[in-house]
């Protein structure tokens, strides 16, 4: 199993950590455009679930899948959002994302006062925090 | 009194007494040399002791003993005899004799010791010895059937055989554990008694002192064992219990016995330690004749000497002080009269006769330290030791002032025959000093030498002192050497040598301002004041007045009456002056410009009120005050307000050496042109607390602070605190290190932390920087601003002052002072800085209309005039503007004048006339207020053909000559004048 | 297990069939009292609740109806403004009826060409080659699949999470599009399909999936 | 003696440490400001920074969604987070009519466990922070309140009551070239 | 005889921190002043004992230390050597100990208020009171 | 195994009180650290005084130093000084290898220019609580790589 790549946006769509560990095919956009629209199809997927939706939900959207990759998605109640690109053998890992926002975000974004919130993340701590958390994950495998 | 045990024995007739006799001395080295154990009932500790005995030969009178310590406790019968015969014969009957007569006395032990060996052979060389039985035998059948160990059979005792010592130990070892059993047994028959004397305490019957007499006993004999801790506890349980009668007595039962104490006392002597015993004092309480005195003393003396065998003087130097004062109160307790100064006497004697004792036994232990022995070690350092006795040293001190008041012995008091009376009764009653030989003289002779005269009283005093400040010093417990001091520096006074007295009192200030009690400090300070002025010393004592004088710690009343020394002795300074601080005497608040404007002009006049909070207790009225100023002319080049930085008030007053930098850089930049002003910071530097709590508000900014609304400036005003000994705040710096470009490392630093602690605190010097603080250095008053007269109520006052106009150029208050005949009390630096500016402004002609003027029609020109600054010489004759025309222009006439005061507001008057002559045209400008604008409107018209006419505007003031015209075209330009300004 | 809708969207994003099979309509009329703790706000031409729950009324329903007046949008039948008259105290004691907004057939339009470009991005923001667009849409109410044709036809099953055999439907769907869509002369291409036959042959697959988990 | 370490009640000790930083920041804020007004406000902003950092932790360590109802808001607020931080739970009370205003009663406050405020202080709100971190949390949660103290056991009040008024909800902003 | 007291905390500066009197009976009123001197003339002077016995105990309580004239001298000093003093003319070892051990409580308590300064002379009313309520309760009670 | 929470609440407030004191007027650039630690030594005073409660009182300064890094820093920073080194001539060496101000912050030299401010209140708390227990001292703190933090006390002798 593979994991492509990770975006986090603050709740107002600004980009703030994005990182790629493998990526085969890049969209032929410039990063920010990538992110803009993603976060874009992000943004409408919700209220397109929400309209769809048959039922009162809570979460919300979840995934979804193609052929070839599946989107997992993860918003905080304070409006962070957590994208992971990964190959779609990855089955549900709502608990992980979680997981990522409490135990790395949080402990190491939110908790370093030189970190401000809102803005792209530079902490390099932060980073290797990240990579020991996701290279430890059970579905991480580096496939370059 | 002998400390051995007593034994006794008795021998046969036939025997050899000297044998006896040797024996017996022999028996008592061998019982000295082994340990028997006492096992006490009721679980008390058991003793191990060596058993100290004499061996007294039997008599009737021995054994009627009753007490515990010369009563006989064992019993021996030497016999030699070795033939059966003879032993039939005699010896059996002497025995039998000998025993019955111990029979009728209960608690006696006996043994039989029948001696053996060498003996016997000596004495049978003659016939063959076959016998049948021997004695010892027959002995042990007719008198020790039942208890055999009553027999000792001492073999060859003479000889050095392992035979005859073995039997001198086991006979040892049967008589000293015989003996000591025996006396457990009358030991605890005798507690028996003594407990049952204690239950009948509360029958009316009952008496203290013999029950004191009874329990003693006990402690007498535990003495004699060595047994000193047990003894103790005898006196220990009497002294409770005395006390506790004394204690029920205040809260209201007194038992019947106490009744006999609440007698006046006529006898205090002193508590004797140089004898084991005092006997007086016993024999008194056995007959009753004890005073309370009397029995505290003997219990003490007791305890003393116990206390001493074990070497506790810690203990002994602790109850000395519950000991003095339970005496003292328990005498006022059962309210007993005793001529006043007796307890002092007594407490006095007391003190020196412990400190003598004790002083023998730190010698004697001096003495027998380098040689190992068995004296008790003393459980007391030699410091502490002699800190104790300089306690008590400083007690009798005390004492002996006390008494030196009692019997007007006090320098400056006229000793009457009352003041006899008075000595000769105590003296009475304090007993003869008794001679002790090799000991110290008495404590009561000392007293008595001291209350002998005047001189030796002094004498006397001035050694205490000495001796217990010396010691303190010693020790570096200096508030108790200050606290003496003070005490002697009190007498010196009295004996009129304030001289003496100064350097004590100057000590006792500076510890007290050091520690910051600030009631005493202002106790000390009056004390030093009067010092002072006995020295007729007026500076140091005007300095004093001063700060007395506003001291809340003291009385009103008192701080006028320093109020009224300070100004009626201000005079009297000769031709030297004195200047202060202006704190504590007043704080300056604030300083107000009136009208609210920093700028002034030139003459105009304009005041400055400065409030000053006074603390002085009551009106003071001062020759002047005045404000030192520090003027910048226009062309002095700098300009003040553009000084860059800022720095802050802890770098005025942290001492740190950097911090010393900043400041002076900073004065060079900032007072350059101001020699003084660095040392008129000086007050300042001393301040830590601000320094302690840097904040915003805190710094210290060069920029001159702006006027509010009403045109003040509330000054910032720092109180001198006491100066700490560590900054509670210290200046540290982030700090980074680059190396090859890349932060190597960051961090914390103190650049000056070595100054920071190298600094020592001793608060002398501390003390000497604070008190420096008083003197301010003066500024010079060349420049200044002077109001006389002023008068100052307590609190708020309201001063006023004329701004000084008369000059142009940049002012700023330095330095305010307040004048008292020859003292002066001085702000030493007004911060924030306060400044105004005086300007001169130039007249000024301004002129416009619409167009280039077009021929033929008429039109308005405007003109508007601003005589400025300028002020005409002479009132009456008012200025004109006189213009200068070419001839085909002509001034018709003023169509409108107005009057524009500074402040906008414009009110038209009545319209000047023009005179023209023939070549100029002029206006009499109307008199207006300073600084007001003339607007004029001059209606034009000239005749030429059109074209832009040119025309010369001149302002200027009769008696001046014209000056060059200035032109004027569309765009108004102004005309200088040549006015002289 | 159910299946909600159906969509079919042609290549151009145009929705040309669309059936829901469940009428799942939250609906609840209520009777307030003065004042309401609800908060309300009018978007996307609706009232709906914006904070506050009660009694089954969810953050998202509507307005559906006050006092017995349906609402039209903001406004209601008799032409008042919903909001004012919900906070007009006079209004008091006021029964109010909240639903979950239903899709307006407009809105149901709206969803499928907003689908139709969510599929385009999803194919474009791929970080592999080849992939294809969105097949499954997961969230914790439904599911989402879709089956694209070679042709660009879009078949889309919005079910139960817990739905199985959606494959086969999804497959089913196409034959019967192609047979009674596709094979009806009078069906022009791109155009909506409204054939009785057409609708009766999803019914009965879409029943058959739900009971047996199959289409066929 | 404290030759191996006692062992503190830990809580307690942090709980003082705070109290007692935050004293200091207060008297820094005193120093700067003369008027109570400023530092009140000076206060309300850093509690707002302070909040909106708080809520995310909180959120991580506590798993809770949105609220979706001002009750609940109340409720987590109280047996939560005021448990969880100061670790008290103060009582909820007042509600007004509308549901969307309601006090929260601090009957023992840490902040102030020490306090005494100085005579010339009387309109300092000690703990504005508090209002401050309240507010910024539930911005966060895109909650728009507003938050004050109307009593103050510090001024003699004989209750602490910290004020919560609804004000509307937030919408997230649509990112820049979004359709 | 009435017990007496007079309690000081002197600080770290030597300088006195805080001071009260308790009183069992009627105290008289008159030469209050000179008494409160004379009070701290005592309470001063046994600082040089305080210190000296400092060293040989790590108890708090120094039980008495000095004694002068009716008055003894007992002190207890803190950890952080705040001296605690006491003045009492009749022994209540137990009472004062007590008294002591309340008051540090109390005084630890105030030391963290932020507007008050390590060292600075006590104004706290507040802590007047519970001063007085302790003394009542240990010594005068 | 979740720290408390309530230390979040002290580093946030912490992290406030320094941004606050820098955001503050430049008059006082030079001054932010010294305000900050005066801060300190005021806590520190007062923790001192609270957690000697219960000990008896300190024969020596090493017992005090001892007392200083077990119970004070465990008590503020939930853990020991790793390492503590003195010269024997009034000079104390504290290493904390992974400082609870810093851990968060980095690891490494990244920030590291901003690691002062974050050192400043706790020496502040150093000398303030040995200044209440007698001591009077200069502390400082050097951070080669975060969250390693070595700091210096420097002893006043009397």
């Amino acid at each position: 199993m593979t994991i492509h790549l990770l975006h986090i946006y603050d709740r107002n769509g600004n980009s703030l950590f994005a990182k790629e560990w493998s990526r085969k095919k890049s969209s032929n956009l410039t990063k920010v455009e990538e992110q803009k629209l993603l976060f874009g199809m992000i943004h409408s997927i919700k209220s397109f679930v929400t309209k769809m939706s048959p039922k009162d939900g809570k979460e919300g959207f979840i995934s979804y899948t193609t052929s070839r990759y599946k989107i997992h998605f993860y918003e905080s109640p304070t409006g962070l959002k957590f994208i992971l690109l990964t190959d779609i053998f990855v089955g549900n890992i709502r608990e992980t994302m979680k997981k990522l926002y409490s135990s790395v975000y949080v402990e190491f974004v939110v908790r370093n006062p030189l970190c401000p919130l809102n803005e792209p993340i530079r902490s390099s701590l932060f980073e290797t925090k990240l990579e020991t958390f996701m290279t430890g994950l059970s579905f991480f495998e580096d496939s370059n | 009194m002998e400390n051995k045990a007593t034994l006794t024995y008795s021998f046969s007739e036939s025997g050899d007494e000297n044998l006896f006799l040797t024996l017996s001395t022999r028996l008592c080295d061998t019982l000295s040399n082994q340990t028997v154990e006492w096992r006490q009932t009721y679980g008390r500790a058991s003793h191990q002791f060596q058993l100290k005995v004499k061996i007294l030969p039997l008599a009737t009178a021995l054994l009627e003993r009753t007490d515990l310590v010369t009563r006989p406790y064992f019993h021996i019968f030497w016999t030699d005899c070795n033939d059966l015969d003879q032993y039939r014969s005699t010896i059996r009957t002497e025995i039998s004799s000998w025993v019955n007569t111990l029979k009728n006395y209960k608690d006696t032990e006996w043994m039989i010791v029948v001696v053996a060996g060498d003996i016997l052979s000596r004495l049978t060389k003659a016939k063959l010895p076959i016998p049948r039985m021997s004695i010892p035998d027959k002995v042990k059948s007719d008198f020790c059937s039942k208890n055999p160990e009553r027999l000792h059979i001492l073999h060859d005792p003479t000889k050095e055989t392992t035979k005859s010592t073995e039997s001198w130990t086991a006979l040892g070892l049967k008589v000293a554990n015989q003996t000591v059993r025996c006396m457990e047994v009358v030991v605890s028959k005798y507690e028996e008694r003594v407990r049952a004397e204690r239950e009948r305490r509360n029958e009316k019957s009952w008496d203290f002192c013999s029950y004191l007499i009874l329990q003693e006993e006990l402690a007498f004999m535990y003495e004699m064992l060595g047994m000193f801790s047990p003894a103790l506890v005898q006196y220990d349980e009497l002294d409770a219990m005395f006390t506790q009668y004394v204690l029920n007595a205040n809260a209201g039962d007194i038992a019947h016995w106490l009744s006999r104490f609440s007698e006046p006392i006529k006898h205090w002597h002193s508590m004797l330690l140089w004898k084991r015993i005092d006997g007086d004092a016993r024999r008194s309480i056995l007959e009753g004749q004890a005073s309370i005195i009397d029995i505290r003393n003997y219990l003490f003396t007791r305890l003393c000497h116990l206390l001493f065998e074990t070497g506790k003087l810690t203990e002994i130097t602790q109850r000395m002080h519950i000991f003095l004062h339970s005496l003292s109160t328990e005498i006022a307790i059962l309210e007993i009269t005793v001529p006043s100064g007796a307890i002092d006497c007594w407490v006095f004697m007391c003190c020196l006769e412990l400190v003598g004792a004790l002083c023998r036994k730190s010698q004697l232990q001096n003495e027998t330290d380098n040689t190992a022995t068995d004296n008790p070690c003393f459980d007391m350092s030699n410091e502490q030791l002699v800190l104790e006795n300089a306690s008590l040293w400083n007690i009798a001190r005390l004492k002996l002032y006390s008494l030196g008041e009692l019997c007007g012995l006090m320098p400056g008091i006229v000793t009457t025959s009352a003041h006899l009376q008075i000595v000769v009764d105590l003296l009475a009653g304090m007993g003869e000093g008794e001679e002790r030989g090799d000991v110290a003289t008495s404590p009561a002779l000392v007293l008595r030498e001291a209350l002998s005269s005047k001189n030796n009283f002094q004498k006397q005093y001035f050694e205490l002192s000495e001796l217990a400040m010396g010691t303190f010093k010693h020790m570096g417990h200096f508030r108790a050497v200050r606290c003496i001091g003070n005490d002697m520096a009190e007498f010196y006074l009295k004996l009129g040598e304030p001289a003496q007295a100064e350097n004590y009192l100057i000590d006792t200030v500076r510890m007290y301002e050091a520690d910051g009690w600030p009631l005493l400090l202002a106790k000390a300070n009056k004390m030093l004041a009067r010092c002072y002025k006995k020295m007729i010393n007026i500076r140091k004592y005007l300095r004093l007045c001063y700060s007395l004088m506003c001291d809340e710690m003291i009385s009103q009343e008192e701080r006028i009456f320093y109020c009224d020394e300070f100004k009626s002795l201000s005079t009297d300074l000769g031709d030297d002056t004195l200047a202060l601080n202006i704190h504590p005497l007043a704080s300056v608040t604030s300083i107000q410009f009136i009208p609210a404007e920093t700028s002034l002009r030139l003459n105009s006049n304009h005041h400055i009120v400065v409030t000053i909070n006074s603390n002085a207790p009551k009106p003071m009225t001062f020759q002047s005050l005045q404000i030192s100023l520090d003027h910048l002319g226009p062309d002095d080049g700098i300009e003040p307000h553009n000084i860059p930085d800022v720095i802050s008030l802890s770098s005025f007053f942290s001492r740190t050496s950097e911090d010393e930098a900043d400041v002076k850089s900073l004065l060079s930049r900032n007072f350059s042109h101001n020699s003084s002003a660095y040392n008129s910071l000086q007050p300042f530097r001393r301040h830590k607390r601000y320094a302690s709590t840097t904040s915003s508000r805190e710094f210290m900014s060069n920029q001159p602070a702006e006027i509010n609304d009403e045109g003040r400036i509330d000054l910032i005003h720092f109180q001198h605190s006491k100066p700490s000994k560590f900054p509670a705040s210290i200046s540290l710096h982030a700090q980074r290190d680059l190396q090859d470009g890349a932060l190597a490392w960051a961090g914390i630093t103190c650049r000056h932390a070595n100054d920071l602690l190298r600094r020592q605190d001793s608060s002398q010097s501390q003390v000497d920087k604070h008190r420096s603080t008083m003197s301010v250095t003066m500024e010079t008053y060349e420049c200044c601003l002077t109001t006389r007269q002023v008068t100052l109520n307590p609190g708020m006052n309201r001063v006023k002052l004329n701004a000084k106009t008369d000059l142009e150029g940049y002012f700023t208050l330095q330095q305010l002072r307040m004048s008292l005949h020859k003292t002066s009390f001085v702000l030493p630096r007004i911060y924030p800085l306060v400044s105004y500016q005086v300007s001169y402004l130039q007249p000024k002609v301004f002129m416009d209309h619409n167009e280039d003027l077009i021929s033929g029609i008429v039109q308005h020109i405007n003109i508007a005039v601003n005589k400025g600054d300028y002020v005409n010489p002479d009132q009456e004759s008012n200025s004109t503007l006189s213009f200068k025309t070419p001839p085909s222009v002509r001034l018709l006439c003023v169509t409108k004048c107005s009057v524009a005061t500074p402040d906008e507001d414009v009110s038209e008057i009545e319209k000047p006339s023009l005179v023209t002559s023939s070549d100029e045209t002029s206006i009499n400008l109307p008199s207006t207020s300073l600084h007001a604008t003339v607007l004029l409107k001059i209606a034009c018209l000239c005749l030429t053909t059109p074209y832009v006419q040119k025309l010369d505007v001149r302002k200027r003031h009769r008696r001046t000559h014209s000056a060059p015209p200035a032109t004027f075209s569309r765009s108004p330009k102004s005309a200088q004048t040549q006015t002289h300004c | 297990m159910t299946v909600f809708s159906i969509y079919i969207i042609n290549k151009a994003g145009g929705l040309i069939y669309q059936y829901d099979h469940q009428k799942s309509s939250v609906e609840m009329e209520k009777t307030f009292s003065y004042p309401l703790d609800l908060k309300l706000e009018a978007y996307s031409d609706q009232v709906s609740v914006v904070f506050g729950q009660r009694d089954g009324i969810q953050v998202g329903h509507v307005v559906l109806a006050v006092n017995g007046k349906q609402t039209n949008g903001r406004k209601l039948e008799d032409g008042n403004d919903v909001i004012e008259t919900i906070a007009n105290e006079k209004n008091y004691p006021i029964s109010i009826k909240f639903g979950r907004p239903k899709l307006t057939s407009n809105q149901k339009i709206m969803m499928a060409s907003m689908f139709h470009s969510l599929y385009a991005i999803s194919v474009q923001l791929s970080p592999v080659h080849g992939s294809s667009g969105i097949q499954k849409l997961e969230t914790d109410t439904f599911t989402l699949h879709c089956n694209q044709t070679a042709t660009g036809v879009k078949f889309v099953v919005i079910a139960e999470p817990r739905q199985v055999g959606i494959d086969s439907l999804l497959h089913r769907l196409y034959l019967i599009y192609s047979d009674f869509a596709l094979k009806n002369p009078f069906y022009s291409l791109e155009m909506p399909i409204r054939t009785e036959q057409f609708d009766s042959h999803v019914l009965s697959a879409i029943e058959s999936t739900e009971k047996t988990g199959s289409a066929a | 003696m404290s030759k191996q370490t006692r062992a503190f009640d830990n809580k307690k000790l942090v709980g003082e440490l705070f109290t007692l930083t935050y004293g200091a920041l207060v008297s820094q804020l005193i120093k700067d400001y003369e008027k109570d007004e400023e530092v009140n406000k000076q206060l309300d902003k850093m509690g707002y920074n302070i909040g909106i950092r708080l809520v995310e932790d909180f959120m991580a360590r506590s798993n809770m969604g949105k609220c979706q109802d001002f009750r609940e808001t109340a409720d987590v607020l109280a047996k939560m987070a005021f448990k969880m931080y100061l670790n008290i739970t103060p009582t909820i009370a007042n509600w007004s009519p509308a549901n969307d205003e309601f006090s929260l009663m601090l009957d023992n406050n840490p902040l102030v466990e020490f306090v005494e405020l100085p005579e010339d202080r009387s309109k300092l709100n000690y703990s504005n922070v508090l209002c401050g971190a309240v507010r910024g949390a539930l911005e966060m949660l895109q909650l728009e309140v507003e938050a004050w103290f109307p009593r103050d056991s510090l001024k003699g009040d004989n209750v602490t009551e910290l004020r919560i008024k609804f004000i509307r909800k937030l919408t997230d902003a649509l990112p820049a070239g979004e359709d | 005889m009435s017990a007496s007291y007079y309690f000081a905390i002197v600080g770290h500066r030597d300088n006195p921190v805080f001071e009260m009197e308790f009183n069992s009976s009627r105290s008289s009123e008159a030469k209050r002043d000179d008494h409160k001197h004379l009070n701290q003339f005592i309470a001063h002077a046994a600082l040089d004992l305080v210190d000296e016995y400092m060293w040989n105990t790590n108890n708090m309580y120094l039980r008495t230390v000095d004694k002068f004239n009716e008055w003894f001298t007992s002190a207890f000093v803190t950890a952080s050597n705040m001296r605690f003093i006491m003045l009492h003319d009749s022994k209540n070892e137990d009472g004062i100990k007590s008294f002591f051990h309340d008051v540090y409580e109390v005084y630890i308590k105030h030391s963290m208020n932020p507007f008050y300064e390590i060292n600075s002379p006590i104004k706290s009313s507040a802590f007047e009171k519970k001063v007085q309520f302790y003394g009542k309760r240990h010594l005068t009670g | 195994m979740q720290e408390d929470a309530t230390n979040v609440l002290f580093e946030l407030l912490h992290d406030e009180l320094i941004s606050y004191v820098y955001s503050n007027d430049i008059d006082m650039k030079s001054k932010q650290i010294s305000i900050l630690e005066s801060h300190g030594f005021r806590i520190g005073q007062s923790l001192a005084e609270q957690l000697t409660k219960d000990s008896s009182r300190f024969k020596d300064e090493l017992e005090i130093m001892k007392f200083v890094c077990r119970d004070f820093w465990s008590a503020m920073y939930q853990k020991q000084v790793d390492n503590l080194r003195t010269n024997h001539q009034g000079v104390y060496v504290l290493q904390d290898n992974c400082f609870k101000l810093l851990k968060r912050i980095s690891s490494g030299k990244q920030y590291l220019e901003f690691a002062p401010r974050f050192l400043a209140i706790p020496c502040g708390f150093v000398r303030g609580a040995l200044a209440n227990l007698g001591i009077n001292s200069i502390v400082t703190a050097e951070v080669i790589s975060m969250p390693a933090v070595k700091f210096q006390i420097m002893i006043q002798r009397v």
